[in-house]
């Protein structure tokens, strides 16, 4: 795989920027070359939110995605907006827990991850992100789940240590949650 | 002296849940309906004992989005 | 039944796009009460700064110029010295009138310029996301004062209605909140003071509204109104502060 | 009307205000300070508003409050208080609102010197301000052009709702001259529907005057809007003078005050057989590149002549496209180029010397 | 140091300070104001200084005060607040202070939008402010690269007494890459000898930092020096990167950004066999006109790609200097070129159609 | 004998281009010899202004920087913070401080920059030819209102030292005159309060100093003195407006 | 006399300006093409004043004059600035109640006009200017004595109108003191 | 009481006839020169009668381009 390139879109909240930053850390972790770009915009406070990800063997050309291996979709706006994104024969996350609807797609292959229930399964509704993370490695294996994890650490900063048994939790459920469908 | 007495109405849709109207309503009748979303993805603002409401307007006057409207009469 | 409160026609039908509980709200439906029960909505242009409010020419139902930062003021000066039979008012925020826009608020007020001034301070810049505003309160903390604002380093903030009070053709300002319904009720009838002063030609008025951004403050909205008036209103004395004998 | 002697800063004052120019708002800089002088005595007289402003930056923005209210109205600076006026500029083209600008142009950079210059050609013509926006900008060479160019350039203004700018020079502004305030050449006009007049009129309710477009598929539509109006703009204002330049030797370009002293080396070329002449660009832009692609096939070479160290050169180099050599003669500071090294330069250039 | 994902604006912030600026006055505005935001988390905690200023003129002011008395002294904004600075940037540039101006471009004009562009090149490179002056302007096209110019800029700018300017867009703000601080390449500098420390030291006394000559004979001969200046740096300073430029049929040109756009679109223009390369101007002034020259000579025709309706296209013209057609492609307000259409017009350009 | 009063070493040889009768002139000394007898020199950086005494730093012999105009108190803060332990002062016209400068003077005070102000209120542009200034009194002639500056059309005069003492960080403000004698003998004396609180690093200081412009005033020096004494102090009073208890 | 360039030259409070212009005003009213460009700046209050004044049949080209065909120098500083502009044959005329020294040129016809002593003998030192521009009017007839009369009128305004009478003489004086020269 | 005796100086090239110190010394000896001119073309300020002098330095304080210079001895 000697690129990939994602789109991460949910609302503001969710932490779809930090899951496409851990991400990102993950790869540069592995020595990969990568990319992060958010949307950003008045419109984003209480708003949508989105982030471009390319982690790629090679140097990275256009951080702008716009033929997106992979789409991790948090909430329904984010599917009818970017599923168009995603090339054919691409992956389709979606948090089911949050959209019923399915996707028109038919030449992707489309995931339905609850990550929001599976998150309150485990007991923090906040790891949402985490949990369809998770699957999203499982499932491309770009970055192995060790640099998710100490990409985790870095980019939780000291003050949130704690929080790091929790994710690393969610990222397990994420990954499990998808490995029957592999 | 005559007993005031008040009718409110939301406009849900306008509503942000931002709680302001629940805590200027004397007869504290305003809450939060956590159990419902309205189209802005809120839980939008209720009034549970209507036949409490005096009509003092003070929740609308808070509101930041004009979203409710009172009426009053005296009996 | 008497309908006691309504949403005044003042106000377009759109939705506002400020955050949830922020008060600029608020004091965008006074103005527009006040304007309906003048009866000055056809006659007025207003004058939208850059800050959160950018867009109150969304929800204001009249004329209006979008400023530069800052320079309302001057804006609002070129339309009415044009059109001194209308009425012609900005609508600022506290990065834009207070800092930025000093030079332009200054001299419109020393010029006695015929404008109503609506100052909406909630001691940060809110649209750009938190940073320091001249009337950030001592210790606050704000995106470019991570520490909090600091005496030696930044100064004490700065009182705009109190400075402009200073001068001579500064005829009328009045600091006021909307902290709770009383409040609010008193900022409306300040703002109405400030549209009469220039419907019979008295002068250059000017209402501070002190406001909240829960955004930025990064508290509740309900929390905000308690910030604003344990912390805000000891610094920033509401009150009248000066006022046209023409007018009282 | 009869022929007066008018300085130039005050002329601009009289064309303006015969071309109905009500609104006046500026701040006091040398060399071009008579202007607005002239304006705080005579605009009151025709019910005008004259208003020093606190700075530049509040003028422009008074002339944008002005101009969207649809007034008649100019602001003047020279080079210093030009560049303060830049963000306002800016925003006055994109949103749309005619209004004329002066710039009688000192020495720079900085705070510089007070005698005449030519070095603001990139600011005028490039966009000093930021954004893809252009200014239509006027270059007379006489007090008498300079007043039917100020007359004409407010019926510009209205007609494109664009910004026009006067690019003058210290000497523009200082000479007298003769003049005529002839009655302009009216143009047709579109109404002001657009204007906050803050009134509820045949027009209806309710206007915006505004340059803020937070969509970018807006933004984009509004400035491909724009580029369409500058294209209109090339094809219907470019506008220079051909001085001799069909069968010359050596085509020089000058413009403002540079280009009567062009004048003067050209005569004083012709006494001495040697064929030169003059593209005399009239409007700095749009830039008048087809005169140059048409002259570029008869003349051997071009000489471009500033009060600057080059700056039109590039507009002339774009329109010659490569097809004869293109010299630069320029004197700055508020030096003024010379007509006898003009003369060698031109006799340097035709002899193979450089 | 290891490699760390930075976003851009933290990044300039990180590379100036490790380049020993210490002093940081600005103003926010999105999308740059991470910048700030950062230096004011950070410049403390290294002696320094971050000074939030009542607005970017008095930001661009401070900038010229300390840069005046010795400092490594930076600013940044982004299009509006760029436009306000113009007075200012003149004035450093008159009294020859070397600083760091960083603008993170943002649709123009007026307020415009907030979304990345490049329409403010032409206030770049030809000077948005008064007088015959330049800037140079750095335009990196990765987070790295911006790093390293960061660095760099200080340097340039120490040597040549001359301010400097990052000409960056939304994208390079927002965006996270890889970068390493490395440590930079130090070059051999002047002491700062003419900076008013207000302490008699080893310089001694009296120092002077202006750009006033009132005699015009003193301001074209301090003129004549900055340009003998200016040609210097265009010697000693053009930079730009050639992507398979030497035998392309067809030469694109882009910056910043856009050059990864249209990289992106060469590698599909290869997978279709199709020879296309690049020349990629890192520094837009001084510009790299000689590589056109060079290319002209080979390639059939020229692509200016641009975040804008077509600014940097004047100056391909001028290096290509008529030898070979050169086009246009470019989106504007904040939207991006899409490589799908610039691969289209690649080939419709090849295959005679425009 | 012994020399009671000699030209202060602090000036250049040089000598002033000011009109005759010109008080920059006086001004100029005062400054000249404080910054002599607090031997301050040699560390010493003076920030001129754009107006008149542009040329100031051929006057007085210490390091210098030219500032746009209205920017001097932005350049001096540039200065200071790089230099902490230098002393930095603006000398400033009206024009430049309380015109195009407002923004910039407000908020040096606002942060309480610890610089010295100098600031020359000759209630007119002096420089570009006897235009109005935000100082020019009611019903003076100017350039540029030459039927005499009106209430109603230009509003009624900036008293900047009583605007900025309303800044809880201008620490020392004091209004003088050069009119005569005594009066420069205080107005020296308020001078050099304003440098000694900058070295003992009490804060922001100003001094306003009253001042003519014969030629644009159209007066002779004489006449001149006297119209300041009797129109401008009436309007502009002289003495202490704010002074940090430190100092005193 | 196709064109003449004329340059003037004194101290401030003079009348230097206003003698350029009332001789422009002169040449515009005998329907020629004048042009007047006074020299400005800091150093000109209380400092040195100039202007060049071109009048001319046809349209005036540069209106800077770098080769005079006459020079009207009223101090010393200028005779020492200007006389270098005059051609060769130009005339030169200099005041010389204040300037006792000689001008250096051999080639250019100079003409000595005690100009403030006239004026003072007719009663106003404030009329110098009208005496040397008289003695220059009658040298070069590029006007006549008629126009710069009305062009006194014109320049002076109404509120002046009483000191008409004095410039009369002023230039008649001015005239005859050349005649026996010319 | 000592009584005061000054003596002033006026470094002549400086002055500007500008007659300011003229009107502040207290014992007015202190007039303009009408019958010379200095190098500027001004008339200078000078003293005639320099006995009445008391070294007040008045004069010198007011003079906008210090021009004067003062001692005294008191006698
Ligand atoms: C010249 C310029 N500088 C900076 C900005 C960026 N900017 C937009 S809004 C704003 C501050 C807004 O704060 P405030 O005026 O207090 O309004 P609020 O959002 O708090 O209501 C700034 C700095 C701009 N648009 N233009
Ligand atoms: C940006 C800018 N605007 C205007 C000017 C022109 N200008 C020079 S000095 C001056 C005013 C001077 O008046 P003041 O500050 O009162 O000083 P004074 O000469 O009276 O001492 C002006 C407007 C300038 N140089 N730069
Ligand atoms: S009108 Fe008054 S009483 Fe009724 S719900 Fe609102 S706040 Fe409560
Ligand atoms: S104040 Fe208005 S917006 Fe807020 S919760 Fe109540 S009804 Fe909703
Ligand atoms: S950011 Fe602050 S001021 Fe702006 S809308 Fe949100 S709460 Fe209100
Ligand atoms: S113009 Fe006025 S302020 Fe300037 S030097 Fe002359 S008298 Fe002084
Ligand atoms: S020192 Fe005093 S007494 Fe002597 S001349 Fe001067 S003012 Fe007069
Ligand atoms: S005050 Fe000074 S300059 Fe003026 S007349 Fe007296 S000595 Fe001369
Ligand atoms: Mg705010
Ligand atoms: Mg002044």
């Amino acid at each position: 795989m000697a690129e990939q390139q994602i789109i991460i879109a949910g609302f503001g909240g969710q932490g779809v920027l930090s899951m496409g930053q851990i991400l990102s850390y993950a790869g540069l972790l592995e020595g990969k070359n990568v990319s992060w770009l958010p949307s950003y915009g008045p419109e984003m406070r209480g708003g949508t939110a989105n982030c471009n990800v390319i982690i790629s063997e090679e140097l990275v050309g256009s951080p702008i995605v716009k033929e997106a291996d992979a789409a991790i979709i948090m909430n329904l706006p984010s599917l009818e907006k970017f599923e168009k994104f995603v090339v054919s024969g691409g992956n389709l996350l979606i948090n089911s827990s949050l959209i019923s609807e399915k996707t028109s797609r038919r030449d992707v292959k489309a995931y339905k991850i609850p990550a929001n229930d599976i998150a309150n399964e485990i007991g923090n509704a906040k790891v949402a992100n985490m949990v369809i993370l998770g699957a999203y490695v499982e499932l491309t294996k770009i970055v192995s789940p060790k640099s998710i994890i100490q990409s985790l650490e870095k980019v939780l900063g000291s003050s949130k240590r704690n929080l790091i048994q929790i994710n690393e939790e969610a990222l397990k459920r994420g990954a499990e949650s998808v490995k029957c469908l592999v | 002296m005559a007993k005031a007495k008040g009718r409110v109405t939301f406009d849900e849709g306008r509503c942000k849940g931002c709680e302001l109207c629940t805590r200027v309503c004397p007869v504290k009748i305003v809450v939060m309906d956590t159990k419902r979303i309205n189209s802005k993805g809120y839980h939008p603002a209720a009034v549970m004992e209507i036949d409490k409401c005096i009509g003092c307007a003070n929740c609308a006057v808070m509101c930041p989005d004009t979203a409710i409207r009172v009426e009053q009469e005296f009996i | 039944m008497k309908t006691v409160f309504d949403r005044t026609k003042a106000l377009t039908p759109a939705a506002m796009h400020y955050c949830p509980g922020c008060t600029h709200g608020i004091v965008h439906r006074l103005v527009g009460e006040v304007l309906e029960e003048l009866d000055i909505l056809d006659k007025s242009t207003m004058v939208a700064p850059v800050g959160c409010s950018t867009f109150i020419y969304d929800y204001i139902d009249c004329d209006a110029q979008q400023a530069a930062h800052g320079r309302a003021p001057a804006v609002a000066t070129g339309i009415k010295r044009v059109h001194p039979d209308s009425v012609v008012f900005t609508y600022q925020g506290d990065g834009d009138l207070a800092s930025i826009g000093t030079a332009e608020i200054v001299h419109a007020a020393m010029r006695g310029e015929k404008i109503t001034v609506i100052f909406v301070n909630n001691a940060i810049y809110g649209m750009t996301g938190g940073q320091m505003a001249p009337t950030t309160l001592e210790g606050q903390k704000a995106s470019t004062a991570p520490l909090g604002r600091d005496k030696f380093q930044h100064g004490l903030p700065i009182r705009m209605s109190e400075m402009l009070a200073t001068l001579d053709s500064a005829t009328f300002i009045e600091r006021v909140s909307v902290h709770d319904p009383a409040h609010i009720r008193k900022a409306k009838s300040a703002i109405k003071k400030a549209f009469k002063n220039q419907i019979t030609g008295v002068g250059f008025s000017m209402v501070e509204v002190l406001s909240t951004c829960p955004t930025n403050w990064k508290m509740t909205p309900i929390e905000s109104l308690g910030w604003l008036k344990d912390n805000m209103i000891p610094y920033y004395p509401l009150g009248n502060i000066r006022s046209p004998k023409e007018v009282e | 009307m009869a022929r007066d002697l008018m300085k130039g800063n005050e002329a601009i004052g009289a064309a303006a205000i015969k071309a109905g120019c009500r609104y006046f708002f500026g701040y006091p800089i040398t060399p071009q300070s008579e202007l607005p002088e002239y304006m705080s005595r005579e605009l009151p007289k025709v019910g005008g508003v004259f208003l020093q402003a606190e700075s530049e930056v509040a003028a422009i923005n008074m002339v944008y409050g002005a101009a969207g209210a649809g007034a008649r109205v100019m602001t003047s600076s020279s080079s210093p208080g030009i560049s303060l006026k830049m963000e306002g500029i800016s925003y006055i083209a994109g949103a749309e609102l005619p209004c004329l600008i002066v710039n009688i142009v000192r020495g720079g950079p900085g705070l510089g010197g007070i005698q005449p210059a030519q070095s603001d050609y990139f600011q005028a013509t490039k966009g000093g301000g930021h954004g893809d926006y252009r200014l239509i900008v006027l270059a007379p060479n006489s007090i008498q052009e300079m007043c039917d160019l100020v007359m004409d350039g407010f019926d510009i203004a209205d007609q494109y709702r664009n910004p026009v700018m006067i690019l003058g020079d210290g000497i523009l502004g200082q000479m007298m001259e003769a003049v005529e305030l002839k009655k302009p050449k009216k143009r047709e006009l579109p109404p002001k529907d657009w204007a906050t007049t803050g009134i509820k009129d045949k027009y209806g309710k309710k206007r915006l005057i505004s340059s803020l477009f937070i969509q970018p598929e807006d933004l984009e539509k509004h400035n491909l809007k724009l580029q369409m109006k500058y294209e209109k703009i090339k094809k219907n204002e470019t506008k220079f003078e051909s001085v001799y330049a069909d069968d010359a030797d050596i085509v020089l370009t000058a413009y403002g005050t540079t280009s009567r002293i062009v004048s003067n080396a050209i005569k004083a070329l012709k006494k001495e057989g040697i064929k030169a002449g003059m593209i005399r660009p009239i409007t700095l832009w749009p830039f008048p590149y087809e005169a140059y692609e048409k002259a570029a096939d008869s003349a051997k070479a071009f000489l471009t002549v500033e009060m600057s160290l080059g700056q039109m050169i590039e507009d002339v180099k774009l329109g010659v496209n490569g097809k004869k050599p293109v010299h630069f003669y320029g004197r700055t500071g508020g030096m003024l180029p010379d007509q006898t090294e003009i003369v060698e330069k031109v006799k340097k250039i035709l002899g193979g010397e450089i």
